[in-house]
C-alpha cells in the first residue's frame, strides 16, 4: 500500500525537480539565506500519514518533500499502521517514524497525554528538532506532540485542516481541548479563511497568530485528457468518501432526479464508505445499473483516470475546510458543481465553479445549468482550465509560505514554565485551565525524570539522511546516482 | 587492526575492533563488556535474600534449594542464550559476508551469506520502547532479513 | 522488498570496491601433504574460482592423464581439467622445477594456470597465476580455501527455507556454494577408485575405504529387494481387504471414520507402502523421508512389543479389567452425586426449582441406564482387553489409539449429557438474542447482514416480551447444567488430546535425521562458515571452510512427517465463542483441544 | 496575549446578524508596518490568487459572516404546560399501576374485581376510541374489529396460559431484587416513552417492553396465578392501550384531554394517598414541578441562549430524502 503510494512520487520526481531548479528558489543556499538564517529541522507530527489516504496525508507528504527541496531537515512522526512500523525512509530521505502506539478511533491514537513522552522526547532530541509542526485537530498524537514540545521548550506550529460546529456537546468539548492545546502554540496555520475564522472562534485565539496557507494539488498529477471522455453521453463524476459529511444522501436524491430527466446522463462514483448502501438502494430502485457505476475505493493514482472520464464534477459536501477534490477536478478540466459550504467559495473563481445550496433542488439546478453549458459548448476547453488552475495552488508556494511561518516562529520565544501555567489558567477557564496546568507540571516532572534516566548526552544524534545535504547523499547518492535511480523502483 | 571505544544506546561502553586480513577481507567486531561479577553477585544475592525471606515465612527448606537451582539455571540460560559477548562481521571480498555472534558461554552462532545473495545492506533504527537499537540487515532474499544487532551506528557508518 | 524500498541504502565498502573478482582456490586439506604434481579439478569461471579435486603426482604421461580425465568427465558429468601445478618441495626449491612447472602449463593449456607451491612444512604457501594470453599479467588477489573433501562430498546442503520456497528466486538458489558442493559430490567416483589398483597415474585425494567395507551393504541391498516385494504384496492384500465393499457401506464407514484406531492403522499402512515401494528414491529428501518412516516404524513397534511384554506378564490384564469396571462405576456414582448437588441449590445459585428437578431427573435416569449397561458387559471386559492388548504388537501408537477409543466409549454418557446440555443452552441463547432484539424494537436483516429497526404489532411485542422474561429467568438453570457438563467434556477431550499428541509425536518425529545430525553433523549442512587462518603478508589469504550444521529445530521442521490428525482450526477466541454459544465441540474433529 | 483573549471573547460574543463595520476588538486597525494593506488593492476573501498581504493579515471583514441564535425559538407558557401533560399522564399511569399491584399484593383488592373493572374501563375506552374521531382513524388505518378481537384473544390466552409459569418464575430470587428490577424498568419506561419530542433515545417499543417486563416481574410475586394473569392484563391496558387513547384525545379534543389529565392525576394521587401520604405529597409536588416549574425555567433560560453560526457549520439536509427510497 505504502509502496504503491511511493511509486508515483518516485516516477514524478524529475517533474517536481524541474521547476524546483528555477532561479534562486531551491537548495540549502537559498534557505540559509532566509530571514531567520539557516535551515530548520522540522518534525511533522500527525496520526494521519501513508499508508492511510486523505487530504492531511498528502498535505504532510508534499509539504515535507518541498521543504526538503528547500534545504530543511524534515521528519514525519506517526503511529504504526499494521505491519508498517519502525523507521522508514521515503523519497529524498524523508524519514518517517511509525511509533508503536495504540490506535483508538478511526486511525487516531488513544492519548494519556504522558505515555508518548519518552518516545517523542527521544526523537526530538536525537533528530535535533527545532520546530514541531502538528497536523489535524482530530489527531490525538499531534496534540500530545504539541504538549510535550512546549514542555521541552521547542517552537510549535499547528495546522488545522477541519471545520467544527459549535452546536452539540461533542464539539463543545473538542473546542475546549483545542483551546487548551493551542493557547500557547506559537503559530497556527489554517487552510482557508473560513477555517481561520472557525479556528479563531473555537480556540479563542488572537487572529494575528493564525496564518492562512491553502492546500495545493500537484498539477502534474491531474492533467486533462479529453480523449478519454465519451462525448455521446454526459458523465458526472463524484469522488469522495461515501459518508454523511460528504452529503451522499443529497447525491442519492440527485441521481434519480436527473437520470429521469436526461436519458444520456451517466454517474461515476468513486470512493467507499458506510453510505454506499444508500446509493446501491437508489440504483436498484430506479434500475440504473448501467448508468450509475460505483467504483469503490480508489488508489490515489487512479483518481485522475476516473476524473478525466467525466464532463462535470459534482461535490455535495456538507462541510469542507478546503476542498481538494474540486481543485483536482478543475485541474483535470472538468466543470465543477459544488455546494456553497465552508471554504469552498474561496477555492475557485466563479467562472470555474457553479455553487449551489446544499439541497437536492439547488444542486439539480446547478447541474442542469452545467449540462446546458456543456451542450451549447460554452464551457472553456479542458486545457485552458487546466492551465489556469495550474497557477493557483502549488506545493512549492505552500512550502515557501510555511517556511516564512517557521522563520517567524524561530524568532519568537517559547513561554517558560511559569508563564505557560499562567497562560493556561488565564486563558482556558478556571477548571480546565487548572487541570491542564497540573498536567503540564506533571509532564514537566516526567520529563525531568526521563532526563535523569537517560541524559540527552547519551542519546546519540541520528544520521541526517534528508535532502541534498543528507549524510547518505554525500557518499552514495553523490557517487552512483544512476544506480539508486534504477534501484528504488525495482526494489 | 585498530580498536575504538563507543558507548552503546544504553550507555554501556562497547569496543569496535577492525582488522584488515587482506585487501579484500576485513573483519569488524563489536565487543560488549564481559559479565561483571558485581551485577552477577547482586542479582544472586537478591534472589537468595528473597528466598530466605520466604523460608522464614514458610518453614520450608525446599525454598532455599529451589532458589539455588533457579539461580544456577537462570545463570546458565543467561550465559548460553542471552548474553552476547562479541559480534563480528567478516567480509570476504567476492565470497560473502559472515556474521558471528559469540555468547558468554562460548557458544558461537555463525551465518554466512554469499555475495551473490546479498541484495543490499541496510542500516536502520528500530523503535524499542525508549532506546533506539541499530540493526544491520543484509537482505538475502526479499523476505528474509539477517539481523545482527550492533549497538552503535557510527561503527557501521565507518564500515560503510 | 517493499519494506526496504524506503530505507537508506548503503553498499558494503568492499562489495562496492571489488570490481576485479578475486581468484578463489578451494583446496582439499587432505592433499596438503601430497608430493608435487599437477592439480586437477573444476574451473568455475563465472565465479572465478577453482575447485581442486585431486593431485596427480609425478611422474605421469600427459596423454594418459588427459584420457583419464576425459573418462572421469564422461562418468561424472563434471568438466574436470588440469588447473595448475602443485609443488611440495621438502628442501629449497630449485629453479629447474619451477621452469618445468611453467612449461607444464603449456602442455595442459588452462587459463589461468594456477601454481601453488609449498616450501618445506611452512604453513604459508605461495600461490600465483599465469595468464598467457593477456599481455599484461596483472597481480590479482588469490584466496586459498581449504575444505574437507570427505565432509563436503557427503554433506547435503540445505538452502534457507524461505529461498527454497520462493519460486521466483531460483537464480539465487543456484549459488556458488551449491555449485562447489555438487562438484565435489558428483566426482564421487573419483574417490571410490580402489587404492590398490596401480593405474598409470597416481592420485592423492580423500580415499574411500574401497569396496570391501561396503560388501555387507551390498548384500543387504540385494536382500532387501525380495523383502520389499513380499511386503508390498502383503500390504496390497491388506489394503485390498480394507477397500472391499463390505466394509465401506454406510454405518461401518461412519464408525471407522470415528475410531482413531482405524485412522492410525490406515496411516501406518500408507507408511508401509512408502517403504516397500521398490522404486528408488530420487532426491535426498525422499530418501530421508523413507529412512525416517522406517526408523519411526521400528521404534514404534519396539515400544509396542515392550508394552505387550509388560502387559502379559503376571496377569496385569486381569488386574486392569478388575480395576476398570469399578472405576466406571465410581465415575457414574460421582456423576450421580454431582446431579444431586445440582438439583439442590448449588452454591446458593438462584435456579428455577421446577426446571431444575426436571433436568436432574432426566440425567439421573440416563446414568441409571449407563450403569446397567456397564454391568451387562462387565464379564467380557477382561477377554476384550486381552485381545485388544495383542494389537500392541502393531506398535505403541496403535495401542494408544485403542486406549483413547476405549476412553471415548467409557465416557459416552458424559458426551450425551454434554450434547443435551449444549443443545438446550444453544436454543435458549439464540431465542434470547432474537427476543432481545425484539425487546429493543430491532430485527436482524438477513439480506444486509445487519440489525434494522422495525415496528412490531402490539401482540407480537407482548408475547415476545413475555417469552423473553421467562427465558431470561430460566437461563441460569440451563446455563449451570451446560457449564458443568462442558467442563466434564473438556476434561475427557484434554485426556484424549494428550494421547493423540503423543501418537502424533511418535508418528511425525524424524528420528533418522535427528540421529544423523547428532552423530554425523556435517551430513546435514545449513551452510558453511569460514575461519581466517593466520597469514603472512605477501602470501595469499588462507581460509578454512567448515560446514555449518543444520540446527535441530530446522531439522525437525524440514523432515517432520505429515500426520493425519487435524488440529482444531479455530483459535482460542473462536473456541470460547463456540463454548459460549453452546455449539458442539467434537473430539474427533478437534484432536488436542488444548494444544494450540 | 491579553488582547488575543479579548479578541476571542469579542469574537464569541460578537454582535449578531450583520454588524456594520467590524466586530469590536479582534481585528483592530492594522499595525503600521506589521500588516499594512497595500493602498488601492482591497483584500478579498479568495485563496486562488496571491494578494499583497501577509498570510496572517486580519481584514476588516474578518468574521463578518458570523451569525448568532439563528434557530432560537420562542415558546409560549401555556403551550409548554399543555405539552407537559403527556409526561404527567405517564407518571400517573405508572403510579396507578404500582398502587393497584400494591393492593393486590396486600390482598385488599381481589383479582376478580380488578379484572371486571379493567374489562369495563377498556370497553369504555374502546368505544371512546372510535367515538372521538368518528371512526376516521380506523378507516384510514384499515384495521378491522375482527383483528382487534383476535389480538385481545391472543393477549388473554397467552397470559392465562403462562400465568402459572409466571408465578413460579422468580420464586427463588429475592423480593428486593425483583423490586429493584421492576423499578428500574418502570424508570426506563418513563425515559424512553414517546412524549412527542423527536429525540434519538425515544423508542416507544422499548418503553412498552420495559413496562411489560416490569409488570411480569411484579406479577410473579403475587400469591396466585390468577393474580398474575390479571395484573399483566391490567398492565397491558394501562401501558399500551391507554396512551393510544390519550394521543387521540390530545389530537382531537385538547380541551377534554386537559380535563382527563387532571382527573387522572387526581385519581392517582388519591390512590397513592391511601398507601402512603408522604408519597402522595412528594408525587404531587413532582407533578406540579413538571407541569408548571419546568416550562417556566425553559422559557427563562431560552433568553440566555447564545449560539454561533457561520459558513463553517455543517449544512443540514432540509428536505426528506427517504422519498427517493420509498
Amino acid at each position: 500500500m505504502g509502496r504503491r503510494r511511493e511509486a508515483p512520487r518516485e516516477r514524478r520526481r524529475p517533474a517536481v525537480m524541474a521547476p524546483c531548479g528555477s532561479p534562486g528558489r531551491s537548495g540549502p543556499g537559498m534557505a540559509a539565506g532566509g530571514p531567520a538564517g539557516g535551515a530548520h529541522s522540522v518534525c511533522m507530527v500527525s496520526d494521519f500519514f501513508y499508508p492511510n489516504m486523505g487530504g492531511v496525508e498528502s498535505h504532510v507528504y508534499q509539504l515535507s518533500q518541498c521543504l526538503i527541496e528547500r534545504g530543511h531537515k524534515v521528519l514525519v512522526v506517526t503511529h504504526a499502521y499494521g505491519r508498517r512500523k519502525g523507521v522508514r525512509y521515503l523519497t529524498n530521505g524523508l524519514k518517517v517514524y511509525y511509533l508503536p502506539l495504540k490506535v483508538m478511533y478511526n486511525q487516531s491514537t488513544a492519548t494519556t497525554l504522558f505515555h508518548s513522552l519518552p518516545l517523542l522526547r527521544y526523537i526530538f532530541v536525537r533528530e535535533r528538532v527545532t520546530v514541531v509542526h502538528a497536523h489535524s485537530s482530530f489527531s490525538a498524537m499531534a496534540h500530545d506532540a504539541l504538549f510535550h514540545a512546549k514542555t521541552m521548550g521547542l517552537r510549535t506550529v499547528f495546522t488545522d485542516h477541519s471545520l467544527f460546529g459549535f452546536a452539540d456537546v461533542s464539539s463543545v468539548l473538542t473546542n475546549k481541548l483545542l483551546t487548551v492545546s493551542l493557547c500557547d502554540t506559537n503559530h497556527i496555520i489554517c487552510v482557508s479563511y473560513t477555517s481561520k475564522e472557525n479556528t479563531v472562534l473555537r480556540a479563542a485565539l488572537d487572529p494575528r497568530i493564525v496564518s492562512v496557507i491553502p492546500n495545493a494539488v500537484d498539477p502534474t498529477d491531474f492533467t486533462p485528457d479529453p480523449t478519454r471522455r465519451d462525448d455521446s453521453t454526459i458523465t458526472i463524476v463524484v469522488v469522495s468518501r461515501l459518508v454523511y459529511r460528504k452529503g451522499i444522501d443529497l447525491l442519492s436524491g440527485i441521481i434519480p432526479e436527473l437520470c429521469q430527466k436526461y436519458p444520456e446522463l451517466h454517474f461515476l462514483v468513486g470512493g467507499e464508505g458506510p453510505k454506499r448502501i444508500v446509493l446501491e438502494e437508489v440504483r436498484e430502485r430506479y434500475q440504473l445499473h448501467d448508468r450509475v457505476r460505483l467504483l469503490g475505493a480508489l488508489e490515489h493514482q487512479d483518481v485522475r483516470n476516473v476524473l478525466v472520464q467525466g464532463h462535470i464534477f459534482l461535490n455535495t459536501s456538507l462541510t469542507e475546510a478546503f476542498c481538494m477534490a474540486i481543485v483536482e477536478a478543475a485541474s483535470c478540466g472538468l466543470q465543477v458543481v459544488s455546494t456553497r459550504v465552508g471554504g469552498i467559495p474561496e477555492v475557485l473563481p466563479e467562472n470555474l465553479i457553479i455553487l449551489c445550496e446544499p439541497s437536492v433542488k439547488s444542486l439539480c439546478d446547478g447541474l442542469e445549468k452545467a449540462i446546458a453549458q456543456l451542450r451549447s459548448g460554452t464551457l472553456p476547453s479542458p486545457e485552458t482550465v487546466h492551465n489556469k488552475v495550474k497557477t493557483f495552488y502549488t506545493w512549492r508556494n505552500v512550502a515557501e509560505r510555511t517556511e516564512k511561518v517557521y522563520d517567524r516562529v524561530a524568532d519568537e520565544v517559547v513561554l517558560p514554565m511559569d508563564k505557560r501555567l499562567n497562560r493556561l489558567m488565564s486563558h482556558c477557564g478556571p477548571v480546565t485551565g487548572c487541570i491542564f496546568a497540573l498536567f503540564a507540571v506533571l509532564n514537566f516532572l516526567f520529563l525531568a525524570f526521563l532526563r535523569w534516566m537517560t541524559p540527552d548526552s547519551v542519546i546519540d544524534v541520528a544520521i541526517d539522511a534528508t535532502g541534498p545535504k543528507g549524510a547518505w547523499t554525500k557518499q552514495y547518492f553523490g557517487r552512483k546516482k544512476g544506480g539508486v535511480k534504477e534501484e528504488l523502483p525495482s526494489s | 587492526m585498530e580498536e575504538r571505544r563507543y558507548r552503546s544506546a544504553s550507555g554501556a561502553p562497547i569496543a569496535l575492533r577492525r582488522r584488515q586480513h587482506s585487501a579484500s577481507c576485513r573483519e569488524l567486531a563489536v565487543r560488549c563488556p564481559r559479565l561483571q561479577l558485581r551485577s552477577l553477585s547482586a542479582v544472586t544475592s537478591a534472589v537468595w535474600l528473597a528466598a530466605y525471606g520466604l523460608f522464614v515465612l514458610s518453614e520450608n527448606s525446599m525454598v532455599l534449594s529451589a532458589a539455588i537451582f533457579i539461580t544456577l539455571i537462570g545463570l546458565i540460560v543467561y550465559l548460553h542464550f542471552v548474553k552476547i559477548d562479541q559480534e563480528s562481521l567478516l567480509v570476504i571480498g567476492s565470497l560473502g559476508i559472515q556474521v558471528t555472534s559469540s555468547y558468554a558461554s562460548g557458544k558461537e552462532s555463525t551465518t554466512f551469506i554469499e555475495m551473490g545473495q546479498v541484495k543490499d545492506v541496510v542500516i536502520n533504527e528500530a523503535i524499542h520502547m525508549t532506546p533506539f537499537k541499530y540493526w544491520k540487515a543484509a537482505i538475502r532474499s526479499p523476505n528474509s532479513l539477517l539481523f545482527s544487532r550492533l549497538n552503535n551506528p557510527n561503527c557501521l557508518s565507518l564500515s560503510s | 522488498m517493499g519494506r526496504a524500498s524506503g530505507e537508506r541504502r548503503c553498499r558494503e565498502y568492499c562489495s562496492s570496491k571489488i570490481v576485479a573478482m578475486v581468484l578463489k582456490v578451494f583446496f582439499p586439506s587432505c592433499c596438503s601433504s601430497a608430493e608435487s604434481g599437477i592439480l586437477i579439478g573444476r574451473w568455475i569461471s563465472e565465479q572465478n574460482s577453482a575447485v581442486i579435486l585431486a593431485v596427480v603426482h609425478f611422474p605421469f604421461i600427459p596423454v594418459q592423464v588427459k584420457q583419464y580425465l576425459s573418462e572421469v568427465q564422461r562418468v561424472t558429468k563434471v568438466s574436470v581439467s588440469v588447473l595448475g601445478s602443485w609443488s611440495n618441495s621438502k628442501q629449497e626449491k630449485e629453479e629447474s622445477l619451477s621452469e618445468f612447472l611453467e612449461d607444464l602449463g603449456t602442455i595442459f593449456s588452462h587459463e589461468p594456470w594456477i601454481q601453488i607451491s609449498k616450501e618445506g612444512d611452512s604453513k604459508f604457501w605461495s600461490c600465483s597465476t599465469l595468464q598467457k594470453h593477456c599481455n599484461n599479467p596483472k597481480e590479482e588477489e588469490i584466496i586459498l580455501v581449504y575444505y574437507d573433501q570427505r565432509k563436503v562430498m557427503l554433506s547435503h546442503l540445505h538452502p534457507p527455507l524461505d529461498t527454497a520456497t520462493s519460486t521466483d528466486h531460483k537464480a539465487d538458489d543456484a549459488s556458488k556454494l551449491s555449485a562447489i558442493f555438487d562438484t565435489v559430490a558428483k566426482s564421487k567416483v573419483l574417490f571410490m577408485t580402489d587404492r590398490y589398483d596401480d593405474g598409470p597415474i597416481k592420485l592423492t585425494h580423500w580415499q574411500s575405504d574401497g569396496v570391501e567395507a561396503s560388501i555387507i551393504v551390498e548384500l543387504m541391498k540385494q536382500a532387501s529387494v525380495p523383502a520389499c516385494m513380499l511386503l508390498t504384496f502383503l500390504v496390497s492384500l491388506v489394503s485390498g481387504i480394507c477397500r472391499s465393499r463390505v466394509l465401506t457401506f454406510w454405518p461401518l464407514s461412519f464408525l471407522w471414520s470415528k475410531l482413531s484406531t482405524c485412522e492410525q492403522l490406515g496411516h501406518r499402512l500408507q507408511h508401509l507402502q512408502v517403504i516397500s515401494s521398490n522404486k528408488k528414491a530420487q532426491t535426498q529428501t525422499q530418501l530421508m523421508r523413507k529412512a525416517n518412516i522406517f526408523v519411526s516404524l521400528l521404534i514404534d513397534v519396539a515400544l509396542g512389543i515392550l508394552l505387550m511384554s509388560w502387559l502379559y506378564r503376571k496377569n496385569r490384564i486381569g488386574h486392569l479389567a478388575d480395576t476398570l469396571i469399578p472405576m466406571a462405576d465410581h465415575v457414574a456414582e460421582e456423576l450421580q452425586d454431582l446431579l444431586q448437588w445440582l438439583m439442590g441449590a448449588p452454591a446458593g445459585l438462584k435456579m428455577n426449582r421446577a426446571l431444575d428437578q426436571v433436568l436432574g431427573r432426566f440425567f439421573l435416569y440416563h446414568i441409571h441406564l449407563w450403569i446397567s449397561y456397564i454391568h451387562l458387559m462387565s464379564p467380557f471386559i477382561e477377554m476384550i482387553l486381552w485381545y485388544v492388548g495383542l494389537s500392541a504388537c502393531l506398535g505403541l501408537t496403535v495401542a494408544l489409539c485403542i486406549l483413547s477409543d476405549i476412553i471415548a466409549l467409557l465416557t459416552f454418557h458424559i458426551y450425551c449429557f454434554y450434547v443435551y446440555g449444549a443443545r438446550l443452552y444453544c436454543l435458549k441463547i439464540y431465542g434470547l438474542s432474537s427476543l432481545w432484539r425484539l425487546f429493543r424494537g430491532k430485527k436482524w436483516n438477513v439480506l444486509r447482514q445487519r440489525v434494522d429497526s422495525c415496528s412490531y404489532d402490539l401482540d407480537q411485542l407482548f408475547i415476545g416480551t413475555l417469552l423473553f422474561t421467562i427465558l431470561l429467568f430460566l437461563l441460569p438453570t440451563t446455563a449451570l447444567y451446560y457449564l458443568v457438563f462442558t467442563l466434564l467434556r473438556l476434561l475427557v477431550v484434554i485426556v484424549q488430546g494428550l494421547i493423540h499428541l503423543l501418537v502424533d509425536l511418535i508418528d511425525s518425529l524424524p528420528l533418522y535425521s535427528i540421529i544423523l545430525r547428532l552423530c554425523r553433523s556435517y551430513r546435514l549442512a545449513a551452510g558453511v562458515k569460514f575461519r581466517v587462518l593466520e597469514q603472512r603478508d605477501g602470501k595469499p589469504l588462507r581460509l578454512l571452510m567448515q560446514i555449518n550444521p543444520l540446527s535441530y529445530g530446522s531439522v525437525v521442521q524440514t523432515y517432520r512427517l505429515p500426520t493425519y490428525s487435524c488440529y482444531p482450526k479455530d483459535s482460542w477466541a473462536s473456541l470460547c465463542k463456540k463454548l459460549f454459544l453452546g455449539e458442539l465441540i467434537y473430539p474427533w474433529k478437534h484432536k488436542g483441544e488444548k494444544q494450540d | 496575549m491579553r488582547r488575543g483573549r479579548g479578541a476571542a471573547e469579542a469574537a464569541v460574543a460578537g454582535p449578531g446578524p450583520r454588524v456594520p463595520g467590524r466586530p469590536s476588538p479582534p481585528p483592530p486597525p492594522p499595525r503600521p508596518g506589521e500588516m499594512e494593506p497595500v493602498p488601492g488593492r482591497r483584500w478579498q476573501k479568495v485563496l486562488y490568487e496571491r494578494q499583497p498581504f501577509p498570510d496572517n493579515y486580519v481584514d476588516q471583514r474578518f468574521l463578518e459572516e458570523l451569525r448568532k441564535n439563528v434557530h432560537a425559538r420562542r415558546y409560549r407558557y401555556r403551550a409548554v404546560v399543555f405539552q407537559s401533560g403527556a409526561v404527567v399522564q405517564q407518571l400517573c399511569s405508572v403510579c396507578v399501576f404500582v398502587v393497584t399491584w400494591w393492593y393486590m399484593d396486600a390482598g385488599t383488592l381481589s383479582p376478580q374485581e380488578l379484572f371486571a373493572a379493567a374489562l369495563v374501563s377498556s370497553l369504555l375506552g374502546y368505544i371512546l376510541f372510535d367515538a372521538v374521531d368518528g371512526g376516521a382513524g380506523r378507516r384510514e388505518s384499515g384495521r378491522t374489529r375482527w383483528a382487534d378481537l383476535k389480538s385481545t384473544l391472543v393477549f388473554t390466552a397467552f397470559t392465562y396460559g403462562f400465568s402459572p409459569v409466571l408465578k413460579t418464575l422468580t420464586e427463588s430470587i429475592s423480593t428486593d431484587t425483583i423490586y429493584a428490577m421492576s423499578a428500574l424498568m418502570l424508570l426506563g419506561h418513563l425515559i424512553f416513552f414517546d412524549y412527542g419530542a423527536n429525540a434519538a433515545i425515544v423508542s416507544s417499543t422499548l418503553s412498552l417492553n420495559m413496562a411489560i417486563f416490569a409488570s411480569v416481574c411484579l406479577a410473579s410475586r403475587l400469591p396466585r396465578s390468577l393474580h398474575a394473569f390479571v395484573v399483566v392484563t391490567f398492565a397491558m391496558q394501562i401501558f399500551a392501550l391507554w396512551p393510544m387513547l390519550q394521543k387521540k384525545l390530545k389530537a382531537q379534543t385538547p380541551r377534554c384531554y386537559v380535563g382527563v389529565t387532571v382527573l387522572f392525576a387526581l385519581a392517582a394521587l388519591a390512590g397513592l394517598a391511601t398507601v402512603s401520604s408522604v408519597g402522595a405529597v412528594l408525587f404531587a409536588s413532582l407533578l406540579l414541578a413538571i407541569s408548571c416549574l419546568c416550562p417556566y425555567c425553559l422559557i427563562r433560560l431560552q433568553l440566555l441562549k447564545d449560539n454561533i453560526h457561520g459558513p463553517w457549520d455543517e449544512a443540514e439536509i432540509k428536505e426528506d430524502l427517504s422519498r427517493f427510497l420509498m
